[in-house]
C-alpha cells in the first residue's frame, strides 16, 4: 500500500490508500476523494494532476496524451498513473469540486410583491453575464442596500429558472431588509448576492423515496424549490407530503402556488396549517401536529424548515412515526439571521 | 461519488483555445486556389475564416484583399470593375483600391473626397508555388513586418528531417517546395466545421471505413483494423522556435502496433502486402501523408474554415517531376489513378465520416460528451499543440453570408 | 385579446408544463415504426423526441438504443455495421455494443481498452403487437423496472370499458392488442409542433374542415357544423391507478349537441345518415375514433415528436380478423377505400390544417395569444391531463439535426 | 475606420430610431395590390411589416383585417370561407368576422357563444387610386379617427409645388392622385431589409452600375459617372404641419455638379443628350423621380417591409391619360419599352445590389461599419428626417413566418 495526497486548490489536502499495481484514479474514487475525471483512459486530460513528491508513473503500456515536456513537468494523468511510492499531487481545482462554490453576483430587482400580512415576494433578475448554481435548498446572502449588512434567503425558485430568482421574505418590525423592501426597493435596484452556502440541500439519491416536507413561514421558500426540482425530474415521482403553517390565515402565502403543484403533481398532498382562526380545510395546529400515523415508512426521507422549536418538535415527531434519523434534514430558518 | 464530479466541463480544459477556434485560426497561411483557377486580369472571390477574400492577377502577379468595400460592404469580386492594373473598383458607387496597398485610391465619381487616401482595405501576402496560390489571412492589424515564410505553415521537409524522423520503408517524401515540385488535386466544400475535418485526417482508429475501398482490393494492399500506441513517444511534438508547429507520428515502427485481430468479433486481416504511410499535421491544420498512394508521392490536405460549420477541403499529391515526360506521366496517373480511386473513392468515405459527425459536435455538446480512447491520443495532442502555437483564434464573421 | 376567453392566466399556468413539452412527453412508448418496416436483420434510425433511435431485428427480435455513439457522436444507423448477432458496431472507430444491454462490448481495432465494459448507450424496451413496433423512449437514468406495460400509453379498451362508457350507437371498439387485432396505416413527417398537431385530432369544432371531403359525399354521411358541450361533465378524465392517463368525451350522448344551423350565416345541415364516433385521448398523445370509418373498425392516430417543429404523424385503422379471409378483406378495403379516402382525403385536411397552426404557435406567442372558447374544452381539458399525468419533459436534442 | 466619415458615432445616435426600423415603420400607408390583383369577391393574403393583412372586395368595395384568426392564429388567407357579403369566416372553426368592423360577429358551430362580440380583429383602412390598392398598417390600438390621408404618405404634388421646387428642364411632374392617372407597374419581392433598397433609390453616388444598361445605350442618353452636391442647400427637407415629409433632392441645379471625368482612371463621359431627372423620397419611403423615364411620366418606388430580411419591391410609372386612345398608347409603351428596358434593364441592377448590400448589414454590424462620404448626404439626411417623422416603429412580427 502507498498512501497518496492530494493537494487542492483551496489549500485542503486528503490522502487515501493505492495498493501497488493499482490505478490512482481508481483508487481515488473508491475512496471518495474529490476528483474530476471523464475518460478514464489516458485521453481527454480532465484528471491531470502535478507530482509534488514521491514517484508516480504512467502503467507500462497504457498510453498517455502528456506531451514529454509535461511529463517531465511532473505532470500525470491520474486515471493511467501508479504510484511506486508515497507520493503528493496538486491539482488545480479546489476540494469542493463538483460542488457550487460561493461567489457573488449581482441582481435586479424585479419586483417585490406583498403575498401576506408579513411576508413579501422578491423577484430578481442576475446581471448580464454572472450566473448562480444551486442545489434546490441552499441559501444565499443578501447584502441590505446602504447598510452593508448580510441576510439569508433560500430561492424558492429552481436552477432553471435563473437567471431569475424568487425568494419569500418575512416583514419584521423594523428589521433591516424589511424596512429596505417596505419603503425603499423598487424595480431595476442592484442586489449584492452571495452564494450558495449550506448542506440543507435535494438529497438526488434519495429522489425515489417517499418526502416528507415540513415547513413553518418563509421557511417555505426552499421547500417550493424543493418540491418543483422533483417535478421537472422525469420518471416516477415519489409519494410527498408538505405540512406548511403560519400563526394566522392571514399570515398564509403561496397557497395558489401550492395548488398549482398538486395539479401539476398527483403524488403530492398538502396539509395547511394555522395556530389560530383556521379556515374551512385548514388544520388547527402547528405543521407538526398535523404530522399522523402511516405518514411515515421506513425510507422515507424528509426536509424540515422553520424555526428551531418546529425543527425540534418535527424531528422528534418523525422519529417516533418510524422515520430514520439519518433520512432527516433541516435548516433553521430565524427571520433574521 | 458525485455525478457532477465526473463532468469535466467544470474545469478549464487544457485545449480550450482549440474549442473557441470554431471559425479557425487566424494569421496563418492557406492554400486559396490553384494558379489555373486565377488566370490572367481574373478575379476571384473566395471565403476563409469568416473573411471575404478577392484575388486578382495582373501581370503574372497576384493581389489579395479584403473583399468588402469599406463604403457600403458589397463584394468587390460581386462584379469586377478593374480601370486599370494597379487597383480594383467596387462596382457600387465607385471606392477605388490600391492592388499593392488596398488604400482607397480614388472614387470614381468623387476624385476628390477628403476620405481618399485615409481608409483602405486590408491586403493579404500571397505565394504561388508548384500550382498552388497560398494567401496569409490575417487580422486587420497584423503587421507585414511579422509575416512568417509559407514554409512554417506547411508541412515537415524531408530529407532534411530524415534523420529526427527516419523512415526505412519508404524514400523521403517531396515537398511543394521542393524544385520541380508538381501538386496535382482538388477542393470542394466540405459540409462541418474544419476541426472535424482535420482530425479525421490523421485518426489511427478509422481504418474500418476504408475497408471495402476499391483501391485497398484493387491493389491488394493489406490495412490493419486499426493501429494502437505502444508507448509514450508514439508521436513527436515538433515545437522549435522557426518553422512548423505540429506532430508526427511514428506510425510503422515500434512504438504503433498494427490490430489485425478482434476475436470477440471473429474478424481477423491476413495477406502480405502491406502499405506503410506515416501521417503529420502541422498547424493551421495541414495533414501529410507520407509515401501516400505510392512511393515518391506525398499527400496534403487542408480543411481551410469558410465558416463554423463549412471549411474547403483540399487534397493535394505531390511529386518532383524535374522533366516535361515525368510531369505528363504524373498528370496521366493522377487523372486515370488517383483522381478516382484516391481523392474520391477513398476519400469520399472520410468527407461522408467528418460530416456524419458535424451534429454531434455542432450545438456544442459533443465537446463535452465525447469519451475518447487511447487512439485518441493523435487528435488530443494535436489540440493541445494548436491551442499553444496556433497565431490568432478568428473571429465570428463580420457581415459575410 | 378578450376577458370572455376560456384559458385566462389562471387556467393557462394550471398547464404551464404542457407547454414547455415542445419536444414531448419522455418515458413514453411511442410507435417507431411497421413491422415490414424492419425485416429480418435490417437497421433502421428514427428519432423521437429530439432522441435519435437505431432498431435491429435479429432472429424476429428487435433491439432499440441510442443511435448516437459514445465516441465521438455519429449514428450507428448512417452505416450499418455488424459482425454478429449479438452486437452493433459503430462503422467509424468500431465501437461496438451489445444489442442487449448497450455496454461498450468491444473496439473492434482495439479489444482491450479499458473503456470496454465501462460504458455504454442507452437501451429502449421494445413492444411489436399486430404489426406495430412501438418503442418506450426515456431518459437515460431511467430504470428497467419502472417501465409501464404498452397498455398504459394505449387507448382505452373495450368491452372492459363498456359499463363505464357506454356506447349504444356502436359495438364495442377493438384494439389493438386483441387478439386477431389487425393495424394497416402510414405515417408520415408533420411540419409543426407535435401539440399542434394532437389537439387537432380530437377538436369537436373543426368539423367545417371536412365539409367538402369526398368520403363524407360518396357516403352521403351527415356531418353537422360543430358539436357543443351542454353540460359540465361532457368529459370525463381518467386517472385511474393503473392504465392510461386519458380522456374520453361523450360524443353523440345528451352531454353534447351536435350545432346543425347557423341563422346569422344562413347555413343549415340536413340529411338522415348521421355518422356517429366518439373521440378519446391518452398519453403520451394518442388519439381513438370509435366507430370510424365504419363499424368494426377503430381508428388510432399518433404525433410521434421528432423535434419542436416536426412530428411523425402516424394514422392506423385496426380491426379484428380471426381468419385469413378477414384479414385479406380488410387489406383489399383499406387499400382501395381507406387508405384514398380516410388516410389521405379526409385526414390531409387536419394535417394541412395542423402545418397552418405552426406559424402561430412557433415563435412562442401563440400560447398567450389564442383567444379559446367553450367548445375548446376539449384541449384545455388534455392539457392539464397531461401537466399532471406524463411522465417527464424531454429535453431540447443534444448533438442531433 | 477612418475618421473622415461622414457619419460620426454623433451623427449616428442622430438616426438611431431608423437603426432599430429593421421591421419598417407602422401607422403608415403602403401599396398592397394592384387592383386588378383583386377582382370582384376574391381574397387575397399579404404581409407588411411583418402583419399578415388579408384583403376582400366585396361590391367593387374592398376590405383589410389582420389574416391571423384570434382563436388559434391560422391565416383567413389560407384557404378563403366566406358565407355572405359582411363578414369573412375562419376556414378552421368558423370564427366569423364583420368586414367592416374585424368585430368576431358568430362562429359557425357555436352561434351563442359568450366570447361573439367582444373580441376581433384589426382592420385597415384602405384606399384605391388609379389602379392601386392601399392600405393604412397600423398597431392594433391607432384610433381611425388619427388615420391621415393617403396623400400624407405619398410623393410631392405638381404644380401646386412648382413655385417651391422650379423645375424649368421638364413639365411638371403628374401624380398618382391627379385625374385620369394611370399606374402601371410591378412589384416582387426583394430579398433585403427594406431600409437598404430605399437608400439605393435616391443614391446619386451609384450611377455606375447602370453605365451599360440597354436603355442608356439605345436612347443616346449621357449620364454623368456621379453627381456631387456643391452646396449646403443641395437638399431640402419637407417638415410642414400637413402633407408628405420627405426630401426633395435639387438635381441638375448649380446646388449639385455632375462629374463627368476621373482623371486617375482616365474615365471621361462625353455626348449630348443629358438626362434630366430629380428624385424626392418621403415617409414611409416613397421615392419619385421625376421625369423619368421620359417627359409627362414620373416613376414611383415602394420597398413595403415584409419582415427584417424580405421587403416587396414596387416600380410604378404614372401617366395622366386623360382619353382611351391616351390610355392605349400608353400600356403599349409601358408593355413595349418601359417593361422590360427600365423596369427591368435598368432596375434589376438596382435590385442586384440591393440584395448584394444585405449581408453586410444583416447582423448589424454594416450600420457601424459602413464608411459614409460626401454624397451620402442624401440617405443620412433621409435617415434623420425619417427617424423624427415616421409615426411609430413596427415591432418584429408575431406568429408569422
Ligand atoms: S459599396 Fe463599394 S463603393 Fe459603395
Ligand atoms: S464515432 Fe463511433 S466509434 Fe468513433
Ligand atoms: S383558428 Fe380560426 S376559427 Fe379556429
Ligand atoms: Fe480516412
Ligand atoms: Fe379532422
Ligand atoms: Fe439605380
Ligand atoms: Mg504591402
Ligand atoms: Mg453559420
Ligand atoms: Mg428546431
Ligand atoms: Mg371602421
Ligand atoms: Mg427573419
Amino acid at each position: 500500500m502507498r498512501n497518496v495526497t492530494l493537494n487542492y486548490a483551496d489549500g485542503v489536502s486528503r490522502s487515501f490508500e493505492v495498493a501497488s499495481g493499482e490505478l490512482i484514479l481508481d483508487a481515488a474514487i473508491a475512496a471518495e476523494m474529490p476528483v474530476l475525471y471523464q475518460c478514464q483512459s489516458g485521453s481527454c486530460s480532465t484528471c491531470t494532476a502535478k507530482l509534488s513528491s514521491g514517484d508516480a508513473q504512467t502503467r507500462a503500456g497504457a498510453s498517455s496524451t502528456l506531451l514529454a515536456s509535461e511529463v517531465a513537468a511532473g505532470t500525470r494523468l491520474l486515471c493511467v498513473c501508479e504510484a511506486n511510492s508515497d507520493c503528493s499531487f496538486d491539482v488545480a481545482y479546489t476540494s469542493e469540486a463538483g460542488a457550487n462554490v460561493a461567489h457573488e453576483v449581482h441582481a435586479f430587482i424585479d419586483t417585490v410583491e406583498k403575498i401576506a400580512s408579513n411576508a413579501v415576494r422578491l423577484t430578481v433578475e442576475l446581471a448580464e453575464g454572472e450566473w448562480m448554481e444551486f442545489r434546490p435548498g441552499q441559501f444565499m446572502q443578501i447584502e441590505v442596500p446602504g447598510l452593508g449588512v448580510l441576510r439569508s434567503y433560500s430561492p424558492s425558485s429552481v436552477g432553471t429558472d435563473v437567471p431569475k430568482m424568487t425568494f419569500l421574505i418575512r416583514i419584521l418590525p423594523d428589521g433591516a431588509m424589511s424596512n429596505f423592501l417596505s419603503q425603499v426597493a423598487g424595480p431595476d435596484q442592484v442586489l449584492k448576492l452571495t452564494g450558495p452556502y449550506g448542506s440543507f440541500f435535494l438529497r438526488e439519491e434519495k429522489k425515489r423515496a417517499p418526502h416528507i416536507f415540513v415547513a413553518g413561514g418563509t421557511g417555505l421558500a426552499p421547500i417550493l424549490s424543493m418540491i418543483d426540482t422533483l417535478r421537472q425530474t422525469g420518471g416516477r415521482k415519489p409519494p410527498m407530503l408538505l405540512s406548511f403553517g403560519c400563526a394566522t390565515p392571514d399570515a398564509l402565502f403561496c397557497l395558489e402556488d401550492l395548488e398549482l403543484r398538486k395539479q401539476w403533481l398527483p403524488t403530492l398532498e398538502t396539509r395547511i396549517c394555522v395556530d389560530r382562526d383556521p379556515l374551512d380545510g385548514m388544520h388547527h395546529g402547528n405543521p407538526v401536529s398535523a404530522l399522523r400515523e402511516g405518514d411515515v415508512t421506513p425510507d422515507t426521507v424528509a426536509y424540515l424548515c422553520g424555526p428551531q422549536v418546529m425543527i425540534d418538535a418535527a424531528t422528534r415527531r418523525l422519529i417516533e412515526l418510524g422515520a430514520d434519523p439519518a433520512n432527516i434534514h433541516s435548516e433553521q430558518f430565524t427571520p433574521s439571521n | 461519488i458525485s455525478e457532477e464530479r465526473t463532468n469535466s466541463s467544470k474545469v478549464q480544459s487544457q485545449y480550450q483555445p482549440y474549442k473557441d477556434a470554431a471559425w479557425g485560426f487566424i494569421n496563418h497561411w492557406y492554400p486559396a486556389l490553384f494558379s489555373n483557377e486565377l488566370p490572367e486580369d481574373h478575379v476571384e472571390g473566395i471565403q476563409i475564416c469568416g473573411i471575404p477574400i478577392v484575388l486578382r492577377r495582373v501581370d503574372g502577379k497576384i493581389y489579395a484583399l479584403k473583399d468588402q468595400c469599406v463604403h457600403r460592404g458589397v463584394r468587390l469580386s460581386e462584379k469586377p470593375t478593374c480601370f486599370n492594373k494597379e487597383t480594383i473598383s467596387c462596382w457600387y458607387h465607385g471606392f477605388t483600391f490600391d492592388l499593392d496597398s488596398g488604400v482607397l485610391s480614388t472614387i470614381v465619381a468623387n476624385p476628390e473626397d477628403k476620405l481618399i487616401g485615409t481608409t483602405g482595405i486590408t491586403t493579404y501576402p500571397v505565394r504561388e508555388v508548384a500550382g498552388m496560390i497560398f494567401v496569409f489571412v490575417r487580422e486587420d492589424d497584423f503587421p507585414d513586418t511579422d509575416v512568417p515564410p509559407l514554409s512554417d505553415d506547411l508541412p515537415f521537409r524531408f530529407p532534411e528531417n530524415s534523420e529526427r524522423f527516419p523512415h526505412p520503408l519508404w524514400p523521403a517524401a517531396p515537398s511543394i517546395l521542393d524544385e520541380n515540385a508538381v501538386a496535382l488535386g482538388m477542393h470542394r466544400t466540405g459540409f462541418g466545421n474544419w476541426r472535424i475535418a482535420c482530425e479525421n485526417g490523421f485518426d489511427n482508429a478509422h481504418i474500418l471505413v476504408h475497408k471495402d475501398n476499391t483501391i485497398v482490393h484493387a491493389l491488394d494492399w493489406v490495412l490493419p483494423l486499426g493501429i494502437l500506441p505502444t508507448s509514450d513517444d508514439c508521436i513527436t511534438t515538433v515545437e522549435d522556435d522557426k518553422g512548423p508547429k505540429g506532430l508526427m507520428q511514428w506510425l510503422f515502427t515500434e512504438k504503433w502496433a498494427p490490430v489485425l485481430e478482434n476475436d470477440k468479433l471473429g474478424l481477423k486481416v491476413e495477406g502480405l502486402k502491406g502499405r506503410y504511410y506515416r501521417t503529420s499535421v502541422v498547424l493551421p491544420g495541414v495533414l501529410m501523408v507520407e509515401n501516400w498512394p505510392e512511393e515518391h508521392v506525398v499527400q496534403y490536405e487542408w480543411y481551410v474554415p469558410i465558416t463554423d460549420d463549412t471549411h474547403e477541403y483540399w487534397e493535394v499529391l505531390v511529386r518532383v517531376c524535374p522533366t516535361e515526360e515525368d510531369r505528363k506521366k504524373y498528370q496521366y496517373r493522377f487523372d486515370r489513378v488517383y483522381k478516382s480511386l484516391c481523392l474520391h473513392g477513398f476519400n469520399d468515405c472520410d468527407l461522408y465520416a467528418r460530416e456524419a459527425m458535424q451534429n454531434f459536435y455542432a450545438d456544442g455538446t459533443g465537446w463535452d460528451d465525447e469519451q475518447l480512447v487511447a487512439t485518441d491520443v493523435s487528435p488530443i495532442t494535436w489540440r493541445k499543440l494548436a491551442s499553444r502555437w496556433n497565431r490568432g483564434i478568428a473571429k465570428p464573421g463580420r457581415g459575410v453570408a
